[in-house]
């Protein structure tokens, strides 16, 4: 050992004395102190049980319309207000709010669970296999997204629709004629495909990097069984870097899914989604700005908490030194 | 380095042929009849008559099938031919030639504004890491980041007007030294502004708790020569392997931000082409796109080396 | 060697504190140290990890990290007082008077700039030469530090060097303006074993063509042994025991010294023997004991050694130790 | 190491970093901002300019296009062969004098003397053929020319692409053109007093191969000669911007503005601030919400146009081919509170029923009550029972954010008194479902005429040939609807049997509950109080463009 690690050491002094399953509790004594990502946690928290809980603790329906008071400004009655259609504009940004966890969610997942597997098939298998998919990959994310999307959904959603409708005339289920249900799933499938590529880079830089690390090579000289390995050595190493992935991801694509519908793509009205109102609310601004600043707000501080995480994750489970 | 450059150039073909493909594709059998579109979009009293619409589309020459229009589509590309406007009847090429240069000049100068702004405050924020100036800086970038360019362009225009009533309105294009490419450059520049810093700061953390760093102080170089010297430069790579991100997020805002501003470049070109389906329009945008992406992740390889002696250059 | 006693000391470091900040308050990592070095002598430095030698090192030419600040001591350095100076007069000491090396060759070297220009930024901020004449003098320093070509090597980028030509850039580079210290830092752990010996060699080389004084820092004791004139044994953020290389490692005092020892792999000790070993732990700066820092671990620790730390006293001759045990074989050799 | 380098000298760097960056903020941000207030231009103050913000980028501006958004401006730079005034009254304006046989199937019309084009060439018998032809040929894309010209002999071959001669239009000599319909229609000449069939110079604007010649409108590489008040002298079509000049040689009374200048401005809240601040005077169409509160009742004013836009029900679709569903989607509606809703400080007026600012509004009209209870029994009654068996209900033209909210708050009331779950809305009418539009419903669309006539207003609407009952209405066909108009056709203008079958025709249609009334449009201004002599008729069109004036103080 030397002077210089000696002081990490000190700086860290759970780190010595910890087990390697202690890897996670490490990161998190680490990123309990960043203050902003604390305050991003908690912003997020807040979210999530706002747009988990939200819903039945309001006194409003998101489409509810109160005639007596349209475009009101905050008060007693409604806090944040009501939009044109007199909706309370407090329960609409809890509805965006579930949208926009939503979409951030399953996009992430959606995303994440295609790269992932690309990714790690490219990886582990080389050739051919790899090349073919690391073209794909350089193919979609040579195209510009935004137009990408835009291309996709005017083209997809009709076709789309009517798969649906079909499906609801078959079966009676009335899930195939919900239209929340079907904005969603061309969202989802469009921001995925965006994002894909970016996770299986990552995924199959991480299985590389394992591949040849010195501690799976000693391990598999060891003897010891493949699933150990994976669950012991490949997991707890690769996890890092993909969680901070996962958790800007997770801020972009509830960016992307406020710009598409800002644009009009995406979750259809009476569904609240925070771009959607932002794109009302910049029509009237001059007259009712409240119907402007206060989904622009909500869609800023979500993103700053994700970034905040994202950001202490970083610093917690890439440590600075610890090379 | 020449070979290098024809050699990717030309791996680029498929990717393009496969983009090209399912463009075309999804516009031919899901976007609609640019025709159709044309009379059904208008509102009112308009003489949708399907003999009139088939007419109007054997003139166009959109009656054929798919496979027919797509080869002849690429046989005309090889000779240099985009078609032809499905709405204006102007020939592509002359489109694209009037609002590539816009962008282009509004990217160069964004890109130079966002290096320049970018790079210091990055650094800036770096050194003063955990201070009142760090934490300033980075939760504006950070605000900056999070507001989408939709919301700060209009409001920094109205704004404009009610400031400065009297002043020429800045919209519409005149060139770089026009005084109206300020405002949509600055909108523009925002978000890559503080994804720079954002970039910038944990590189220059990073470095600087790189052993050379200590050495170089310990050799007692002047502060100012270590940041430009040994800071500035490991700095840069990161960054430019950023650039092909930096792009699309550039040329996703400008497509905000010269609707917003009235500028004829290509942003303003894709909005007006994706609401009248014209598609000759879209697939030149396409193919403009993904050779811009492309070119950049080719730039950055070939910077990479230069930037990084440990890269070997091929 | 003895006759270098009664000059001034080059370095004369008093009571040096350093402080590291931490949540709950500040944590003394180094808890008082009494340094002399004399001109043209050798000192060597050892401990064990943590124990605040490279620290102390650090805090000399005020390269701290940003968590750790000297809490109090001085440390005058040709007569001046180095944690009293401006940032800018510690600039131009650092690698004009005092030079460094450090202990990681392959990192300690800026990846991206060629050897070259490293070498000669401390002849141009220094010793003020032009663009040209420096990067002329730094093909002359390679040449003396062993590295064969001299000048069409400064052309080349650190990744394109071994680590022991490394090495010798980082210490051609330390000795570029003919300083008057240079503290070496471990500089040759990061090496294997045969380039070790060169470098140790090449250190003193210049050493005697220089008059330099050096301060080595190593954990390796059995090295110091043969190159230091004196050693000062670090532990847990205070010098224990400081005396000639021959006292130290033929005749320690201090418990932890002669364990320092004794877990030394000798060739001459016979084989088949195995070495000693200290159990436990160094202590947590932040929970040092109340006693002698090293009691716990201490085969001879009595009760008092739990009440309070002993001080470092003079011993024998220049020999001063921090032990109670030792303190009172030495009353009694004495009476 | 945890941290960046030592702490004790760092602050030498950052000092001199801070500045270093403040200098190159400075200059960076400072420097163009500087230019910016050097270029400062006061804005000209003359009072022959007239200043008009358009809010799209149009890449066709041929006035042969018939729609499109730069129709707005057509009169300002193309004669049509009539036109309306105002006040709804028809004026000569190519045309001196028209005429027509007995019943109706021959007219004759005598170009007038001094009509001339903008390069003082006289306006000839060949041109208005020419012109007409064009109109109607598919390569122009012209959207409305049936509105016009269908009734000419020769129509079908020419806009179906067989022939490039409209036989039923005859240059008689060069002053007179003799037009031979193939129907009886007393409305002939009101029909032609739009810009849908404008005169242009078939000389420049006509190609060898009979089509038109595109880009011929445009100034930018040649000279372009029309026949309005106003010549376009400078037209940018990539950066929006258009100038008019006043044209020396029209023939109609002289243009009291000098210049007229276009700026495309697309996003709304922008242009209201720029028209606010006095930037500019006229808008070509814009519409918020707010725009009385931003600009004024002013800004709106404007008689009411005969045009409504309403919620039309398709009759072939599910569920609204049961007339059961379709009372009981128009009872739940409540259409007072729709419009207060929509439209709270107007301009628009409440419609009722699809006849407005047309002699033959009908004062005995009946609708569906709005009755929540009667929906509920409508739809118990209708094949369907409930609401649950319903497919998903389909908007399409919810292209505006009034439309948006009229469509939701429609949807709303669908939800909470009949049970209607699923609701989805698009802006554009083809967008919706592909080109077949097969699984649309409803469709939110304006309708209305340039002729001022009830029959030809419900003709274009109800009647089943019309584009909106065979389109938007699912193929609406009721055949004493089609009796009654037809029967009216042939009948004298304004003769009062001619309005008595319309209105039994409309009564008989809207009994079929083909649609949701929602609002009368009028024909706004768009103008900031200091312009005068803007006003516009049933063409969208300021109908007499050399009184425009400007009075900025």
């Amino acid at each position: 050992m030397t002077g210089q690690s000696s002081m990490t050491s000190q700086t860290e002094p759970d780190t010595a004395k910890q087990a390697p399953a202690g890897l996670g509790r490490d990161a998190w004594l680490r990123l309990r102190r960043n203050r902003l990502a604390m305050l991003g946690l908690v912003i997020i928290a807040f979210y999530l049980c706002a747009a988990i809980f939200g819903p039945w603790l309001m006194p409003y329906d998101f489409a509810q319309q109160d005639l007596a008071h349209v475009n009101s400004g905050p008060s007693p009655i409604h806090w944040l207000g009501t939009d044109n259609l007199g909706r309370d504009l407090f329960a609409r940004i809890v509805g965006g709010a579930r949208t926009a966890l939503i979409v951030a969610f399953f996009v992430t997942m959606l995303s994440f669970s295609i790269g992932a597997i690309a990714g790690a098939v490219s990886g582990f298998v080389g050739g051919m296999t790899d090349r073919t998919i690391m073209w794909l990959t350089d193919v979609t994310m040579a195209v510009p997204s935004l137009l990408l999307v835009v291309v996709i959904n005017t083209s997809l959603t009709p076709l789309l629709s009517g798969w649906m409708e079909d499906l609801f005339l078959k079966t009676g289920n009335p899930m195939f004629r919900d239209t929340t249900f079907l904005d969603l799933s061309l969202v989802f499938g469009t921001i995925a495909l965006i994002k894909w590529p970016q996770y299986a880079r990552l995924m199959r830089a991480q299985v590389l990097s394992i591949r040849n690390a010195n501690y799976v090579t000693a391990a598999i000289a060891l003897g010891l069984p493949p699933t150990t390995i994976i669950r012991s050595f490949v997991v707890p190493n690769a996890l890092g870097p993909v969680i901070v992935a996962v958790s800007f991801g997770l801020g972009t694509a509830m960016v992307l899914e406020s710009s598409f519908s800002f644009l009009g793509i995406g979750v259809q009205p009476p569904t609240p989604s925070w771009g959607r109102m932002i794109a009302d609310g910049m029509r009237v601004w001059g007259a009712y700005p409240h119907l402007l600043i206060v989904p622009a707000l909500a869609l800023a501080i979500i993103t700053m908490a994700f970034a905040f995480v994202g950001d202490g994750l970083n610093d917690a489970l890439n440590p600075k030194g610890k090379k | 380095m020449a070979f290098f450059i024809l050699k990717r150039v030309l791996t680029w073909i498929p990717s393009i042929l496969v983009v090209m493909f399912g463009i075309y594709a999804l516009a031919f059998y899901g976007a609609g009849d640019p025709i159709k579109l044309m009379f059904l979009s208008a509102p009112g009293d308009v003489a949708y008559d399907p003999a009139r619409i088939d007419a109007i589309r054997e003139v166009a020459g959109l009656n054929r099938p798919f496979l027919a229009q797509f080869g002849s589509y690429l046989w005309n590309l090889l000779h240099g031919d985009l078609g032809n406007s499905l709405v204006s009847g102007r020939a592509v090429s002359s489109i694209i030639a009037v609002a590539a240069p816009v962008s282009l000049q509004l990217g160069l100068v964004t890109i130079v504004v966002t290096a320049l702004v970018g790079v210091p405050l990055g650094m800036a924020c770096a050194f003063h890491q955990g201070r009142a100036l760090d934490n300033v800086v980075t939760s504006v970038a950070l605000l900056l980041w999070a507001v989408p360019a939709y919301v700060i362009g209009p409001l920094m225009l109205v704004s404009l007007i009610i400031l400065r009533p009297g002043e020429t309105l800045p919209i519409g294009w005149g060139g770089l030294t026009d005084p109206r490419v300020i405002l949509p450059v600055l909108v523009l520049a925002l978000q890559p502004i503080a994804l720079i810093q954002r970039q910038t700061r944990a590189a220059v953390i990073d470095i600087l708790s790189e052993n050379f760093i200590r050495t170089a102080i310990a050799k007692g170089v002047p502060r100012f020569r270590i940041a430009v010297d040994h800071v500035m430069r490991p700095v840069l790579t990161p960054i430019v392997t950023q650039l092909g991100i930096i792009l699309i997020t550039f040329i996703n805002g400008a497509i905000f931000v010269e609707v917003v501003f009235g500028l004829p470049g290509l942003g303003r070109l894709t909005i007006s082409a994706m609401t009248d389906s014209d598609y000759p329009v879209i697939m030149a945008l396409v193919l403009i796109g993904t050779v811009a992406v492309l070119s950049a992740n080719l730039l950055v390889e070939v910077l990479y080396p230069l930037l990084d002696p440990r890269v070997q250059a091929r | 060697m003895t006759d270098a006693i009664s000059k001034t000391p080059l370095l004369a470091v008093r009571d040096l504190r350093v402080a590291r900040q931490t949540e709950t308050g500040e944590v003394e990592i180094v808890t008082g140290i009494d340094l002399t070095l004399n001109e043209g002598e050798v000192l060597g430095i050892v401990g064990e990890s943590g124990c605040g030698k490279s620290v102390s090192m650090l805090s000399l030419l005020g390269i701290l990290p940003p968590a750790l600040r000297v809490s109090s001591g001085s440390a005058v350095f040709e007569g001046e007082d180095l944690f009293a100076q401006e940032e800018s007069r510690l600039a131009k000491l650092r690698g004009s008077r005092i030079g460094f090396v450090f202990q990681d060759p392959m990192t300690s070297l800026n990846p991206v700039m060629t050897i070259g220009a490293q070498l000669s930024e401390p002849l141009r901020y220094h010793a003020g030469l032009g663009r040209k004449e420096a990067w002329a003098e730094a093909g002359r320093l390679l040449l003396l530090v062993g590295i064969p070509g001299g000048e069409s090597r400064l052309s080349s980028y650190p990744h394109q060097l071994s680590g022991g030509m490394r090495q010798r850039v980082m210490i051609a580079m330390s000795i570029a303006c003919r300083p008057s210290l240079l503290i070496a830092d471990e500089p040759t752990t990061a090496l294997d074993v045969t380039t070790q010996a060169q470098i140790v060699d090449l250190i003193f080389d210049i050493r005697r063509q220089f008059g330099l004084s050096v301060i080595w820092v190593s954990h390796d004791l059995a090295l110091l042994s043969q190159i230091a004139d004196r050693i000062a044994v670090f532990y847990s953020g205070r010098i224990v025991e400081e005396g000639t290389a021959e006292q130290i490692c033929s005749a320690p005092v201090h418990p932890y010294t002669q364990a320092l020892i004794s877990s030394m792999p000798v060739a001459n000790r016979g084989e088949g023997r195995r070495l000693k070993t200290i159990d436990g732990l160094p202590p947590d700066p932040a929970r040092r004991p109340v006693g002698c820092a090293f009691a716990p671990r201490c085969e001879r620790r009595e009760a008092r050694c739990l009440v309070a730390p002993p001080a470092l006293l003079p011993m024998d001759g220049e020999r001063r130790a921090a032990c109670f045990v030792a303190h009172d074989e030495a009353r009694e050799l004495v009476r | 190491m945890d941290n960046d380098f030592g702490n004790r000298g760092s602050n030498g760097l950052l000092a001199m970093n801070r500045r270093q960056s403040l200098k190159l903020l400075g200059i960076g941000s400072l420097a163009p901002l500087a230019g910016g207030l050097f270029a400062r231009q006061a804005f000209a103050t003359e009072n022959d300019i007239l200043r008009i913000i358009h809010p799209a980028f149009s890449s066709d501006w041929s006035p042969l296009r018939g729609g499109g958004q730069s129709y707005r401006l057509n009169s300002f730079w193309v004669a049509a062969p009539l036109y309306y005034s105002g006040k709804g009254e028809l004026k000569p304006y190519i045309f001196a004098k028209w005429s027509a046989n007995a019943d109706n199937t021959v007219w004759q019309f005598e170009i007038a003397e001094k009509a001339r084009f903008s390069d003082g060439s006289p306006i000839t018998a060949a041109d208005v053929k020419g012109s007409w032809e064009l109109a109607a040929m598919p390569a122009t894309k012209n959207q409305r020319i049936d509105q016009v010209l269908s009734t000419v002999q020769g129509y079908g071959p020419i806009t179906g692409g067989k022939a490039t001669v409209l036989e039923g239009v005859v240059a008689l000599n060069d002053r007179t053109v003799e037009v031979r319909l193939s129907a009886q229609d007393p409305m002939f000449a009101a029909k032609l007093a739009n810009h849908l069939a404008p005169i242009v110079k078939v000389s420049l604007a006509r190609g060898a191969d009979g089509n038109e010649v595109p880009g011929w409108w445009n100034p930018t590489d040649h000279a372009v000669v029309v026949s309005g008040p106003f010549v376009p002298v400078k037209m940018d079509l990539d950066a929006g911007t258009f100038v008019f000049e006043r044209n020396a040689n029209f023939s109609g009374p002289a243009p009291s503005l000098r210049r007229i200048e276009v700026q495309v401005i697309e996003d709304a809240s922008t242009a209201t601030a720029a028209l606010k601040s006095g930037q500019f005077d006229v808008h070509t169409l814009i519409q918020t919400t707010t725009l009385i509160d931003d600009l004024g009742a002013d800004f709106l004013s404007g008689p009411l146009a005969p045009e409504g836009d309403h919620f039309w029900l398709n009759i072939s679709r599910k569920p609204t081919d049961d007339i059961n569903v379709r009372k009981a989607l128009i009872s739940a509606v409540d259409r007072e509170q729709l419009w207060k809703l929509t439209f709270p400080q107007g301009p628009e007026v409440r419609a009722t029923q699809i006849l407005t600012a047309v002699p033959g509004i009908d004062p005995n009209f009946r609708e569906l009550p709005f009755d929540p209870d009667a929906a509920r029994r409508f739809l118990a009654q209708s094949s369907y029972g409930s609401a649950a068996a319903f497919p998903r209900i389909n908007f399409v033209g919810i292209s505006r954010q009034v439309a948006e909210a009229a469509a939701q708050y429609i949807a709303e009331q669908w939800r909470t008194v009949l049970g209607v779950e699923s609701v989805a809305m698009k802006p554009q009418i083809d967008k919706f479902e592909g080109p077949d539009q097969n699984r649309v419903q409803i469709f939110r669309d304006n309708v209305g005429t340039r002729v001022s006539d009830s029959t030809t207003y419900l003709r274009g609407i109800v009647h089943s040939s019309s584009s909106n009952a065979k389109n938007k209405l699912g193929g609406y066909k009721n055949e004493q609807v089609d009796a009654l108009l037809d029967k009216a056709a042939i009948l004298a203008a304004g003769s009062e049997e001619r309005l008595a079958l319309a209105r039994q025709a409309q009564q008989l249609a809207v009994d079929d509950t083909i649609y949701i009334p929602w609002a009368y449009r009028n024909m706004p201004q768009m103008a900031m109080p200091w312009v005068k002599g803007i006003e516009k008729n049933m063409d969208w069109q300021v109908s007499e463009p050399w009184n425009v004036t400007v009075s900025r103080s």
